[in-house]
């Protein structure tokens, strides 16, 4: 793997801890699945994000010669880079849907325009995951329609969900200064905006969900202002290896 | 008359090791042996999701974690497919999950156990799986079909979880004092009930003769105890753990190893829902079932509505 | 001609420093900006809760948890007086949880900023706390007898919490130098907001007239601004922390600190719910009412059920 | 404080550790209550056994010139002594009840007993105890009530809620050879189970609720062997402490 810079790092560190805690998040959920197929489906698509962000924050660690590991277990919460997003709590099936529902298609045309990357190993991830997050979307898609059309209390369940869910897309769309140096190799996230709307508005108009309107989050995410709900993901996934440091797994 | 040809040709195709499939007669009691094993396997691997899912959030490498969801998941594959294995005996999975739910199936008494160190999802691979495996090796050739073949594919990736926790014990047994440490306290919880998993020594097992006569099990409880122990102590040495039986050696004589004497009085405990987390493993699981609920009405009323909609 | 003499009556006790008490009659528009301002003071109570709530869990020591969660107890209790006192000019309770929840209701802005820090407990305290303190101390007095008299009994704990929140900074000052950072980095997020809870500036305050010929309102935003500065700055002093603002200072002309340029565009931004919590305050919110609702119906039945039952 | 011997400490602890997580548990719910009387009201019953948890350990400590804070923040999972019981995740308020209900009436006949120990600390704190678990009792018991005999919705709940948590009932009287040697020290917990019968079958049966029969956990918190649960507790307890070594707060 080549080494990265310093700017492409911090770049694949956002990519890379997106994945991750939205991989981590998804994780509480096995076992504790509606039906035992979503069992295995969340779990695959856990599975396939936490392979992105392993990738990605190997690629990240170059830049510092550290390892995935050492980037996921003793970083603090402002090195994070997150969007506000992945963070949120699962709550019920109906959010974990939402937030696959706008994660997937946010990250689907993240990838599908970062295979045409100048850096070529972030082109590389990002050919392999694209060809996964479009099965996520699919799959966030169709419970989409299920929930939203099913019976009427999957719609109020779901109407409340994407009405939650959505305050944190803006984020995923805002530009930091820090983008402008990494033109020809980063997706400019604003950029990405369009190409959104226009494949998860039709799921939304077949499932009759209109796009809500109300609160946009601050965010902050990139910058290492995360939500309330990080630091308990962080003080979970970590407590095992900070308690041995120096250890090997 | 009819019926007597049939039970022929069934005793004929298990004499010649032949697969009694789906639509085969078969005696009312090797149905209902067969649906109260498969799906008693079957609870064991979706009650055995628990143990192991404990862990994913905390496990101390990505790759590690990695390879705890797969497993997991394949965990939720596995019972998926004995569901339908034990569906085309006629009953339905709806059925034996109420069934589970209720308290008035079994499971695998060894995921009323709790996984409290990292070392156990170490522990449970290499003991747990590996136990399961001596017992069900010789399942694949089972003489009901889909069950055999069901477990084929099970055993396949049983050894890889096998596998996959002997080396999460050898990186801890090579490890700091303190993973040292944490490896052996995991082990010594986990020996005894790994051997209790094979069941009650072979004069206090009941049903195996009539399990044995339909080819449904093919060696009986001791003897697969036996072979475990044959397996364990290779690789315990390699490991560098202690397996926790002072009485534990070979015997020259019958050229097998000779085990202290298991605390049946435990095993019994567990069985009767006395164990440590017999009741935290169904309340998680009826509490899953039950949340989802709304979930599983709306897919069923969506695809109702589609199935009603006129092709346009 | 009643009317008049009621509104002479009126006119006459705000005059007269008196107290409007409930019976009392009074203008309508008088009616309606104590229910606003009230329940909008109820409502910052109760999401105040919220921040704070989100570090008892982790304190980082026993004592501080005790203190933590005394606090965010008594913030549930403000919010009960506050809810009687708007109650008594015929606003229901349910009627202003449901307002809060809808998104119809205000509650002050600071409460829709994180606390992702343990500092952030002290700078609530004395930041926070001590804006809402000078706003409050004049309420004390304010014309309306119930809402005085409630704003009585809060201003005495609210003072207690902002010596709490001083001195969980101090400890921090006074700790390692992660402590000091912490405490610094916390400051410097919570100062400027905290300034814009006095609300914008004079010349930008349409309301504030009529508020304070009801004598609801004494002093103008500015001014209590600048009492909360002048409170501030020997504490920061003390502290040993720095306030963020590299303008600030006296001016021995005014006798009054100088401040820098407070950035009204991120109060607007908070304000119309593009602020960094808006959005998770009011969804908690929702879901503890959501989830509560069967309680609180399982209680109505109760009560009823027990008042329908003959003594016995 | 007088010095408490090494089997007394390990006594302390027991008592202590219950009463800490199980404050811990209740301190989750703050600001998250059915009703903000009932914040109030968890608020000030967390804060009743944090306080009983402090005067415990701070006495558990003086055997070993610990303080308070060394034995919350800085013990490990197999050094703490709590129940199982204590333990249980909040689940839903029917559950919360439930826990409360049998906490309450556990801890009640513990220190009314303690109060005559010759060990003159324990009866003290056990002195200023009893009158408050005595005020946490009547008010799980009135919430026992609404909750049983209410709507068709809460009876189930609570139904469920009390058939989950009684299989933890039976750890909390259970004798560990270790009591021998606190003899009119401790209070023997096998021989407070009739009392504790005594007082809650009562509300049990107006609540018109039957004692559950079915599993009971094997336990084993008093020798360190815990439910999974009280990890994730102890983790997100200690994780900024733990980040600070010698820290003071």
């Amino acid at each position: 793997m080549s080494v990265a810079s310093a700017d492409v790092a911090e770049y694949a560190t956002w990519l890379g801890d997106d994945s991750l805690i939205l991989a981590q998040r998804l994780g509480e959920l096995i076992s504790r699945a509606p039906e035992l197929e979503e069992d295995v489906a969340l779990g695959n698509i856990a599975l396939d994000l936490l392979g992105h962000a392993r990738s990605l924050l190997q690629y990240a660690g170059t830049a510092t010669a550290q390892n995935e590991d050492d980037l996921a277990y003793w970083r603090t919460e402002p090195d994070f880079r997150s969007a506000h997003l992945m963070e949120q709590p699962n709550g019920d099936f109906a959010h974990v849907i939402a937030r696959q529902l706008v994660s997937a298609h946010y990250l689907y045309e993240l990838y599908a325009r970062l295979q045409a990357s100048a850096d070529l190993t972030l082109a590389a991830i990002a050919a392999k995951a694209v060809k996964e997050v479009n099965y996520h979307r699919d799959h966030a898609a169709q419970w989409t329609l299920r929930l939203a059309l099913g019976t009427d209390e999957s719609r109020r369940r779901m109407v409340a969900a994407l009405s939650d869910v959505w305050p944190y897309v803006d984020e995923l769309f805002r530009d930091e200064p820090f983008i402008d140096r990494l033109d020809g190799i980063a997706a400019r996230p604003s950029t990405l905006r369009t190409a959104f709307d226009a494949a998860i508005e039709p799921v939304l108009a077949e499932a009759d969900l209109a796009v809500p309107r109300g609160f946009t989050a601050a965010g902050g995410g990139r910058r290492g202002v995360h939500s309330e709900h990080l630091a308990f993901v962080l003080a979970e996934m970590q407590v095992l290896t900070r308690a041995h440091p120096g250890a090997k797994w | 008359m009819t019926a007597s040809v049939e039970e022929q040709q069934f005793t004929d195709l298990i004499a010649a090791d032949s697969r009694i499939e789906p639509r085969d007669w078969m005696p009312d009691a090797y149905r209902k042996t067969l649906v109260r094993q498969i799906s008693q396997h079957a609870h064991s691997e979706i009650i055995g999701m628990q143990p192991e899912s404990n862990w994913i959030t905390r496990a101390p490498s990505l790759k590690r974690k990695a390879i705890l969801i797969a497993k997991v998941q394949d965990e939720a594959g596995h019972g998926l497919y004995l569901y339908s294995a034990a569906q085309t005996l006629g009953t339905s999975r709806d059925e034996m999950t109420d069934a589970l739910i209720a308290g008035r199936a079994r499971y695998s008494s060894i995921f009323n156990y709790p996984a409290p160190s990292w070392a156990d999802i170490g522990s449970i691979g290499w003991l747990v799986d590996g136990a399961a495996i001596c017992n069900q090796v010789p399942l694949c050739r089972a003489s009901y079909g889909p069950y055999g073949r069901a477990m084929v594919r099970i055993c396949k990736e049983e050894s890889f979880h096998q596998r996959q926790g002997f080396e999460i014990l050898l990186e801890l047994m090579q490890g700091t004092a303190a993973q040292r440490e944490m490896a052996q306290e995991s082990v010594n919880r986990w020996y005894w009930p790994a051997l209790m998993m094979f069941g009650p020594p072979d004069d206090d097992s009941p049903n195996s003769a009539q399990s044995m006569k339909w080819k449904i099990k093919r060696h009986s409880n001791d003897e697969l105890r036996q072979r475990f122990v044959n397996m364990l102590v290779p690789q315990a040495a390699v490991l560098g753990v202690t397996l926790p039986d002072p009485d534990l050696r070979f015997n020259e004589a019958t050229q097998l190893y000779d085990l202290g004497e298991i605390d049946w009085t435990e095993f019994h405990e567990v069985l009767a829902g006395r164990g440590p987390a017999n009741a935290q493993r169904l309340q998680r699981r009826r509490d899953a079932h039950d949340d989802g609920r709304w979930v599983r009405e709306a897919a069923a009323a969506y695809a109702h509505k589609m199935a009603a909609k006129p092709a346009t």
